[in-house]
């Protein structure tokens, strides 16, 4: 078997710690942009899978459509005021309100 | 080690983190930003399947499944989203009931 | 001529095409024709189907396992049946519903949807053409494509309704049917890796005890359970089916969760069959008894109508999962495996009535609270009268279609020495009975002088009625579904069908 | 016949809370990463796949694109309705209430002079991309999904900057624009079993034509799709304040 380069071992780590911040992060706003730089560099990993095909729909719209989307709909919920019912324990307290960095 | 299983194995990593970020976290925009991290957990194993290694072209079938996957999965986060939005105006939240009122 | 097995999903994809672009005014042409055309292929492949045994359609020319395949047995034709006779009679019920409810301007949640309810027709033509899809097709992943369209079209079917319970609903319903979609794929990746086919048939020959293959056979079974709401995994379906719009309710709870039962039947009796120990079976069963016992206990339990018609059918999925620990492809696998699947078919009929008798109340009423449905029996005599029928076969009394599948079910149980499954079934009858008639002596109450009621098209009651007379003389006319049911069938031998009385 | 807040359900319904619950969740999910990365580990090295199949038949899909050949030959079935999902969701989206209150995406409007000159020479070239992206994917990697993309971006910009009106749904052009593809797909798919063709079965010499017919049909489809997903539903109204004006004046 060929062996594996030290750039596909890197992303195969840096993914999954990334996809770890992106659900778990305690600030929405970062975990949506972290999404975007994962859609990325998953598009490499099928890059370097020989698969540029699904790499250029993955960039376009995996990460670029989505990302838009995620941000559009982020916009409006914060254009809504984070309403109280968000307050929740923990993690994702920040996710509902005042640490949110306006854009 | 190739890179197919390395692949695969970071492949079932995302779709166990997206499925314990889904049931954990009650945002509703997380929950999509989980899923989508599932599907492409689910794209990686695929895509590790068409791998032959460097010299031999791989297979073209899981890259068009993954293709056709990513544009479903777009589609069906656009719809999550414009519903989250709506109960987001209806109710002030964005989390469903019984995981807030926990 | 011979390709009948493709139009009843390109006819009704093309009718949704033309209702979008030919606005109301067209759409009932539409979808009338498009019904006929509906009834006519089915017709003609059921033909085929009797006459030649099981049909196939390589499509494009492309043969397994490079290209997709479409396939048509007895249970893919029954199943075709029940949502183009259902769904039809949904959709007849569906124009009195949207005419009336367009009528009743001035509450803000009506108004609020009046205008999107020209929707309902294409999201209704796409979810037929889904289900058509489903059972046709013999690709796990263009299965995998039919159910996300399926789950994507009940979903915004739910939101219809448009109120704050059901975008909540919706969004609950859309969360867990995308989680299981998502499970049933991983499977589909894990199959290809370990098989590299994706045609039914050929993995069928292809799987083996694989760790692979055992974890694909876990991750699709729990993620169509999740779909078709088998207890424990239920916690979506109540809200989701009570709040949409009763149209939409009956499509959800008579057929949309069929379609991944069907296609759980599919994949363990005919290609993972080998692989599977028995006591898996068990496992799925004894959560069947459970989800009939729980269900029924909260359907009894609810002070909404529609409540408790969908706790009902948490209960009467139940049944429909006795079949697998009591098919065990001996002689009394026949009399299970049609028993189940004509349990399918009758609570389509009887619970597609129900939601339908259910909403007319509501549309009558403007809510569908138990203790307040005195005198219903009187104003709506022709709707009562459908519920009752559709609670007898709920209930398992002769003659309805309910009657025949338990009968089978427990003619299973005993001839494999099993028979606590069939004792199951009867508590789950009685139970049912307790339900239908916590909803009769209700609506049989005098009628109180001050109750504010609406007369609701007449096109409503008749389609409930023709439904629940379906439901209720389904057993009389058992015999040509159950043959049909034996063609293709894992089982051969003992139809099952001289076990009937 | 809604707003009855009666939908009970049991407290042992809900998805739990707490800390037990989660520390249970953890368990389960390193015991699901375990699982998963032992049947990882377990495929066989070499996965058998249906490679072979793909290029044996190649020659005969119409295009040199093996990816291409896939979607739009082999399995071209698997695309006809994942374009009916895509199409779903835009359904979805507009059947859904009205959105009461909006701003413009990304929450503050962008239209700037700066932002017009930059979008007037930015849409020709993007118009150029997504063609050439179309037309490439018979060849190499590129194809309708990938086209209608760079097309339904740009739609955005030019809505964002202001310099056109939004799309709506109600208009019957647009209608047609969304459906386009669809339709066109159906068709032919349709179409050819007039000669006694199976479903899809394209005439082999015509193969790469029809292929490219549909294409162009769905790369259009495909950004008013994804232009009006984007939009969310909100098209029926300009802006935000407009909007709230318009809404004012009817009561």
């Amino acid at each position: 078997m060929t062996g594996v380069g030290m750039f596909d071992v890197l992303l195969a780590v840096v993914l999954p710690v990334l996809a770890w911040w992106v659900v778990a992060g305690p600030d929405l706003f970062r975990s949506v942009v972290l999404f975007i730089v994962f859609g990325l560099l998953l598009a490499l990993v099928w890059v370097r899978l020989r698969a540029p095909d699904v790499a250029l729909a993955e960039a376009a719209i995996g990460a670029g459509l989505t990302g838009a989307l995620l941000l559009d709909t982020l916009g409006r919920l914060r254009a809504e005021g984070w309403g109280t019912g968000d307050d929740q324990r923990g993690s994702d307290a920040g996710a509902s309100g005042g640490e949110h960095p306006s854009v | 080690m190739n890179a197919a299983v390395l692949y695969t194995l970071m492949g079932v990593g995302l779709f166990s983190i997206g499925l314990h970020g889904f049931l954990a976290q009650p945002h509703l925009l997380r929950k999509v930003l989980a899923l989508n991290i599932m599907g492409s957990g689910v794209f990686a194993v695929l895509m590790a399947t068409a791998w032959r290694g460097p010299q031999l072209p791989p297979d073209p079938v899981p890259h068009a499944l993954v293709l056709t996957g990513i544009v479903v999965a777009v589609s069906a986060t656009a719809f999550a989203l414009a519903l989250l939005r709506r109960i987001h105006t209806a109710t002030g939240r964005a989390s469903l009931p019984e995981d807030t009122a926990a | 001529m011979n390709a009948w097995i493709v139009w009843p999903v390109v006819v009704p994809l093309a009718a949704a095409t033309l209702s979008v672009l030919a606005g109301q005014r067209m759409a009932r042409v539409i979808i009338g024709s498009a019904t006929v055309a509906i009834v006519g292929a089915l017709a003609g492949l059921t033909l085929q189907v009797w006459q030649n045994g099981p049909q196939r359609h390589v499509i494009g020319g492309w043969e397994p396992p490079l290209g997709i395949q479409l396939y048509a047995d007895g249970l893919s034709v029954v199943m075709l049946w029940m949502s183009t006779v259902v769904g039809a009679l949904i959709g007849v019920y569906a124009l009195g519903y949207f005419a009336h409810d367009s009528g009743t301007t001035g509450t803000a949640a009506t108004g609020e949807h009046g205008d999107n309810s020209e929707l309902f027709w294409p999201l209704w033509l796409f979810l037929w053409a889904a289900l058509h899809a489903l059972f046709l097709s013999a690709d796990i992943f263009n299965l995998y494509v039919t159910l996300e369209l399926l789950g994507l079209a009940g979903v915004a079917l739910v939101n219809l309704a448009g109120g704050q319970l059901a975008l909540v609903a919706g969004m609950r319903y859309l969360l867990a049917s995308l989680l299981g979609s998502l499970a049933y794929f991983l499977g589909v990746a894990f199959l290809y890796a370990t098989c590299g086919v994706l045609d039914v048939r050929m993995l069928s020959t292809r799987v083996s005890a694989h760790p692979a293959v055992w974890l694909a056979i876990a991750v699709m079974t729990l993620g169509l359970l999740l779909k078709t709401a088998l207890f424990p995994l239920h916690f979506w379906l109540p809200p989701a089916h009570a709040n949409a719009p009763a149209p939409v309710s009956a499509l959800l709870s008579a057929l949309v969760v069929k379609a991944s039962f069907y296609l759980l039947l599919r994949l363990w009796f005919q290609v993972f069959s080998v692989v599977l120990p028995p006591v898996a079976g068990q496992v799925l069963g004894i959560l069947g008894v459970l989800a009939i016992l729980w269900g029924s206990v909260l359907a009894l339990r609810q002070q909404r109508l529609k409540l408790l018609v969908a706790y009902s059918t948490v209960a009467q999925i139940g049944y429909l999962f006795v079949l697998f620990p009591l098919a065990g492809g001996t002689a009394w696998g026949a009399a299970a495996w049609s028993g189940g699947t004509f349990h399918a078919l009758a609570h389509a009929c009887a619970k597609a009535a129900m939601f339908m008798a259910a909403g007319t109340m509501m549309a009558a009423l403007g809510h569908d609270h138990l203790h307040e449905l005195a005198g219903m029996g009187q104003r709506l005599p022709l709707s009562m009268f459908a519920f009752a029928l559709a609670g007898v076969s709920l209930m398992g009394l002769p003659p309805s279609g309910g009657f025949v599948a338990k009968w089978l079910l427990l003619d299973a149980a005993l001839a494999s020495g099993q028979w606590w499954w069939g004792a199951v079934l009867i508590v789950g009858g009685l139970l049912a009975a307790g339900y239908v008639f916590l909803v009769l002596r209700q609506a049989f109450a005098p009628l109180p002088a001050d109750v504010r009621y609406r007369p609701v098209p007449r096109v409503m009651e008749l389609a409930a009625l023709s439904l629940a007379l379906l439901a209720f003389l389904l057993g009389l006319m058992a015999i040509p579904p159950l043959t049909l049911l034996q063609i293709g069938a894992p089982f051969v031998g003992g139809l099952g069908t001289e076990a009937l009385p | 016949m809604q707003g009855h807040p009666a939908a009970n359900i049991p407290l042992s319904e809900g998805q739990p809370g707490g800390c037990s619950v989660r520390r249970l969740l953890a368990l389960f999910s390193w015991a699901l990463v375990l699982v998963l990365a032992w049947a990882a580990l377990s495929l066989p090295s070499h996965s058998p796949g249906l490679v072979d199949f793909v290029h044996a038949e190649l020659e005969h899909s119409g295009v040199v694109n093996p990816v291409t050949a896939v979607l739009l030959n082999f399995r071209s079935y698997d695309t006809l309705l994942e374009v009916g999902v895509l199409l779903l969701a835009v359904f979805g989206v507009w059947a859904l209430p009205r959105e009461r209150v909006w701003g413009a995406p990304l929450g503050a409007p962008v239209a700037g002079p700066v932002l017009h000159t930059f979008v007037r020479l930015l849409a020709p070239l993007m118009i150029v991309v997504g063609g050439y992206l179309l037309w490439i994917g018979a060849y190499a990697p590129g194809g309708a999904f990938q086209g209608g993309a760079v097309l339904a971006a740009m739609g955005v910009l030019v809505w964002l900057s202001d310099l056109a009106p939004l799309p709506r749904f109600s208009r019957w052009d647009m209608r047609m624009a969304l459906l386009l593809g669809f339709a066109t797909f159906l068709a032919v798919a349709g179409g050819v079993m007039v000669g006694g063709g199976r479903l899809l079965e394209y005439p082999r010499l015509w193969a790469g034509s029809v292929i490219l017919l549909i294409e162009t049909a769905l790369t259009v489809s495909i950004a008013c799709i994804l232009i009006l997903l984007f939009l969310g539903g909100v098209g029926e109204k300009r802006r935000a304040t407009e909007g709230v004006r318009e809404r004012e004046a009817k009561q």
